[in-house]
């Protein structure tokens, strides 16, 4: 079909009218700190309804869903109309906690694999605000090696039964909805035997249980499944066919920040402001007039300014085709180290006061938390690792390892020192 | 640590270590990261009986450090509170009671010092920008045989438990000490938060706090080389207790590396994992090495003990610190988890990087120390 | 380098990329190693045929630059200079072409800048420790009607080639800057020695050099701007130089990693090995991301320019000597011998790192603009 | 036998009187720098020639060869008394060029695995100064793989005829002896088909020439052969028997300075004076108030003053077997990454003369073509990639690399991508 595409200009207009008639602008704040305690569950919960609430004003104002198709309530326009959107809402609150991992990968994965059914039940209530989504990926035993999951699929009728743990799903407990890999068939290969479901969190059948970090924080959730029941209508894509949607699944998550289906006001990844937020530790520090101190902070800006071009070329060079799919990998693998290093930099601005501190340090306190966390930059969303392989093998092509596990039936596979297959 | 132990020092060691798996599980450790004192006094008591804070007093004030040999038995005392990351203020009760035992006063305080039934602790650090090493601010004026003490020191450890605070500060004529009871008027605390689960530190306030010259630690103004030998037994102490959490965590984390299997094969095959644990074991090598010879050059007071006590803490605290970060990261999701015992040991040593200087801050004393040198030559 | 250019763009890169490869070939190369001018004036002449030096020079000064995309363009150039470790003194003759263009003075020397029969040079970095970018100490005195030059500059970029000297320094008022022949009374060389094949450089004596006021290139004591214009623009040249290089030497680190086997794998089948190679991407790819958008952002001339490409030196500078110094390691004897070709391109970003400022002068200089935004704030 | 073994006292007396009257102290020089190309031939050759002249007057002086068993004119003396000897030496001159790697790894293979007829007859030679051997290991072909040498050596009569080729001798050209690893069968496996041989280099049959290094410097060779016929009786251990022999020459390669028959003064290893030395760039540079050049001047010296540390500790637990053999890589990892580090600390204190200098600007100059360099640290003798395969595999037990070409004939390995076997 051959509509006429609303022309970004007016797309812009329209847009900037909206926001700044209905959305709040950000009040400036430091970096947001690695996952730091002082965060308490209503101001959690807060914030959830507040951002289903502006999702829902998106998508009243027809803002919702840019790249995604007008039968499930999307736009249908372009990834230039979402740069568009991202560049008019710098400076605005905007759904946060809806992006990832709900609009990718959960979304993107309803739209490729999804039944025509399955998509007008759930992608208008996701762009309304109406379903967050998590995805039940990971496990305790298996790492990065999702593929290697043990939570399993009996089919039982017209339903399935499951049972098995999940973990690493931020805020599973505020979330509606859940994308779930598991396994359906033990006797064959690891990627032959996966199948793809999905079902609302809160079923009978699912304990979800917040995992304590070592800063305190709890919105990381491990969730057990027992004896839950899925009809078979809530199965994504075929039965034992789950890593062809496995891996476009985990495709989108690496595509993250750089997916059209994402909205991002510019200026507000991770990274943002770091040399302010340097500037103002060490002014606080008294070290403004130290030339060492100096060079971290041009350093924390460096890294900032660098990520952001970084993550740009690579959003345009995937986008343009002139890039490989797998080069978000390039963007993750940056990101991690840069924010690792951009912890240890405040850390080291701060001083004796990056290990003991008073709340009245101000700018000063609580550095030495962030330290602490300081690998979840480079663990959580995959971690620099898989980003490294990928790199290697899928970007510049060189052979993959080797992975033992690959042809052999799942229950013979090796899972560890005291059950080597 | 040592590669080689005499049986005695063996026996030092193994009765700290029984002591702290009896009486230091990660379980306690998890159960005191509310209590406002971090460690129990009978705790304290029990492991003073052992030796803890003997190794640096003379034999004449009671305590067993006859020879030069007192602080590299006591590394091995601080080693193993590394390995456990155990609670007690073990750096600032022995920097305190060396420093009294060697002014030859006050016997009756190291008395209760050796027995664990006292604690005393060291106020010398200061507030950032001052808390580059030797930038003191701190006043200490004489009123003919009265001193006044003015300012603030931080971070102070276990200032909440001290029955005495060892304080330097400045004079006209220099840096000078005293020593003086928590509890004289003027001194008020305020308790800090940090990254340790156990230790506890304070922001110490004095306000024209008055003492008796009686309470003097050395002559006024001359205290310089006291406070060096204190740094100096303070920097030795700490290492030896970073390098117990640096060996604790590496082998935990090379354990791991062998159990944990990832695409059917155990992580320690990945090659790219296998050069990094390369550089880890490298990195922990280097440590030891550098910690026993500083320790040794202090205990001996050889001439380049400041040299490679300084290099030792500069070291230790950046590859120490790094070292811990990639256990975290070779551990995945689970090494940032409270529940996992891994950030006990990345707990202790983050403070350990800090306290009594930065790397930075020793990378500058090198350098002048260095700088020292060309120009008398 | 971009990742997507125009088909004049193209053509441009294209055209440069042929003449290099006929008329700088690592043999030619090699045998300009003991040239003391490091290039041939033919070769000169004809590179700026293709446009070379038209890039930053108005239409109505004879140059193409109508629009601001001149300097992107001239990227493309630079980038090739560097996959070829070219010689000529691209940097220094463009940035004096730019600088004279925007005066708008001296139209008959940058007419012969064009068609390379002059070649101007920028006399701007002085001696450590004035090496720091802005720590300027040349003097320049304003007698009636006539400037008098006193000091040093260097390194020089083919002062021994050029015919014009485009001189910065201070007078009571500011920074203020003069065009002069380089055959002016009181100017002396000194020929310097250095890490690149073919781009000499020299110290640069001024000494009581006496011009008359019309070599003003701008006003006495506002050149400010315009030397932190065409600092700028020296700076994107450089980078894109640099990344050309980088890009060569990787491609070529890739290859080999492939066609050579070890233990009968090839090298590129062992993960610690694949991992490195990753993280050279990434710092490659960060490169050309950082490098492109300073470049556009001093060709529009918007406000964060400063900012970017200070930015971009600086990672450029550190990582891409890293990744050069990777593909040495990485190919292992062959590759630190005069007979491999890796090192033409180890001594164009060694040189490129260095060359207006270290990374570290312009990590301070990012943090001097940070901190002039929070007061302005 | 159990002859009085001299004691440490009467030793050093002995040692410290004999150097006090005889050797010349070393004049204060900065740090060894990375191979200039300023070291002319006859320098070198002038340089050469005493070292010989002090190798034999510590000969004569019953110095030399401390740990070489007395029947082979060395001194049966223990590793301790080596230590003293390396104590007393501190400050003087000493026969750089005779330690490696004539003493270790060559002679140390000669006594292990040599004839008694051969060590009688080299062993006295070398430790006299009348021989400097070299070792014929690495081949252009196979960098780090040297057990997939492919110089051949086939039998006639009683001779073996050698062809190929040798390269990264360090001074071949004026060097005496070599010890050479040669494939004797090209149908078994890699490491079943090799054979060790040793002879004159200046036969006929081996052509010396200068490689010349990025910066000039010509110190390291590549050897010709060409129908060189060596004896069999110059053949060192079983023929196809040489990597049992290999494998230990290359042990006693990386035991390099820890090895107990090297002469090493102390406080000469290369790091000497690392933190003098960029105080004095510093000094030159005119930032020796600058905290950032203080900060890297404390870095260098402290990187000296650990290594030193390491190499010390590492020597005492190999000799008390406290630390496996192995751990020497230990020492090798630590120093190329502590030497690299210390050229690039040396070439960001000479700021803009680091890449452009002239010679009156004396300690700032030349640091450039150090960097240049750098990496000569990390590969020289064994690459750090080398020394972490062995720390990870056989000091910390991790499974090994696969080696394709364990098994296969040798003809059929596959040795690149034209030649992929």
């Amino acid at each position: 079909m051959n509509v006429e595409v609303e022309s970004l200009e007016s797309f812009r207009e329209r847009a900037s009218a909206f926001i700044r008639a209905n959305l709040r602008p950000v009040t400036k704040r430091t970096v947001s700190s690695a996952l730091r305690a002082n965060h308490r569950d209503e101001e959690e919960l807060a914030e959830v309804a507040r951002e289903r609430e502006v999702q829902r004003m998106l998508f009243d104002a027809g803002l919702a869903g840019i790249c995604v198709p007008c039968p499930y309530g999307g736009q249908g326009l372009t990834p230039a109309h979402q740069r568009v959107l991202n560049a008019e809402m710098r400076g605005y609150e905007y759904p946060t906690r809806a992006q990832v991992p709900t609009f990718t990968p959960c979304l993107a994965v309803l739209l490729e694999f999804g039944t025509e059914e399955q998509r007008r039940r759930h992608v208008p209530a996701i762009l309304k605000g109406e379903e967050l989504w998590m995805q039940f990926l990971s496990e305790p035993s298996c790492g990065s090696d999702v593929a290697g999951a043990l939570t399993s699929a009996v089919r039982d009728g017209n339903e399935w039964v499951l049972n098995g743990s999940k973990v690493w799903t931020t805020g599973a407990w505020w979330s509606d909805w859940a994308l779930c890999l598991a396994r359906t068939d033990w006797d064959v290969s690891k990627h032959s035997g996966l199948t793809v479901f999905m079902f609302p969190i809160k079923s009978p059948g699912i304990e979800v249980q917040r995992v304590e970090m070592l800063n305190g924080s709890k919105e990381f959730c491990q969730e057990y499944l027992s004896d839950l029941r899925v009809p078979d209508s809530q199965r994504i894509g075929e039965v034992n066919k789950g890593w062809t949607v496995g891996s476009r699944w985990m495709f989108h998550e690496r595509m993250g920040q750089n997916s059209s289906l994402v909205t991002m006001p510019e200026g507000t990844i991770r990274a943002g402001g770091a040399g302010a937020t340097m500037h103002a530790i060490a002014r606080a520090a008294g070290k403004l007039s130290d030339p060492r101190a100096c060079e971290l902070i041009g350093e924390a800006q460096m890294l900032q300014l660098v990520g952001e071009a970084l993550r740009r070329r690579v959003g345009q060079g995937i986008a343009t085709r002139t890039m490989s799919d797998q080069s978000s990998a390039i963007a993750r693998l940056f990101l991690g180290l840069a924010e690792t290093r951009r912890a240890t930099i405040a850390f080291e601005l701060a001083g004796s006061a990056g290990a003991t501190w008073i709340d009245s340090d101000g700018e000063l306190a609580e550095w030495g938390i962030d330290f602490l966390m300081r690998q979840a930059m480079c663990i959580g969303g995959g971690t620099t690792e898989m980003a490294a392989n990928v790199i290697s093998e899928r970007v510049l092509g060189m052979p993959r390892e080797l992975t033992p596990d690959r042809d052999l039936p799942f229950r013979e596979v090796p899972r560890s020192r005291s059950k080597p297959g | 640590m040592l590669l080689e132990l005499s049986s005695e020092q063996e026996l030092l060691r193994e009765t700290t270590a029984r002591f702290l798996d009896a009486n230091a599980q990660v379980a306690e450790l998890r159960r005191l990261r509310d209590d406002p004192r971090g460690f129990a006094s009978d705790y304290w008591r029990r492991g003073a009986e052992l030796g803890w804070t003997s190794l640096l007093v003379s034999e004449d004030d009671g305590g067993v450090s006859s020879s030069s040999s007192g602080l590299v038995e006591l590394t091995l005392v601080a080693y193993e509170f590394g390995r456990h990351a155990a609670p007690g203020p073990l750096v600032s009760t022995n920097v305190v009671a060396g420093a009294l035992s060697a002014a030859g006063a006050h016997k009756e305080l190291i008395a209760g010092l050796l027995n664990g039934t006292s604690i005393g602790t060291w106020c010398v650090s200061e507030a950032p920008p001052n808390d580059g090493l030797g930038n003191m601010v701190f006043d200490i004026a004489v009123h003919d045989d009265e001193l006044v003490l003015n300012g603030v020191k931080r971070p102070v450890e276990s200032a909440n438990e001290a029955s005495h605070l060892l304080v330097t500060g400045r004079t006209a004529e220099g840096l000078t000490q005293v020593i003086i009871p928590a509890a004289t008027k003027g001194v008020s605390l305020i308790p800090m938060r940090g990254v340790d689960l156990t230790k506890r530190f304070s922001v110490v306030r004095f306000d024209d706090v008055r003492v008796p010259a009686a309470c003097l630690v050395g002559r006024v103004g001359e205290a310089a080389d006291d406070v060096e030998r204190q740094l100096q037994h303070a920097l030795v102490v700490l290492n030896a207790e970073a390098l117990g959490a640096m060996q604790r965590a590496f082998d935990m984390t090379v354990e791991w590396a062998f159990d944990r299997y990832s695409f059917g094969r155990p992580l320690a095959s990945y090659q790219a994992l296998k050069h990094r644990f390369a550089h880890m074991a490298t990195w922990l090598q280097a440590s030891h090495a550098i910690g026993d010879e500083a320790a040794r050059a202090v205990a001996e007071r050889r001439p380049e003990a400041a040299l490679l006590v300084s290099a030792a803490k500069a070291y230790i605290g950046e590859y120490g610190a790094e070292l811990l970060q990639e256990c975290v990261q070779l551990h995945g999701g689970i090494g940032v988890t409270f529940e996992h015992d891994l950030h006990l040991f990345l707990r202790r040593l983050t403070l350990a990087r800090v306290l009594h200087g930065t790397p930075d801050a020793h990378r500058r004393r090198l350098a002048d120390l260095v700088a020292r040198k060309e120009v008398a030559s």
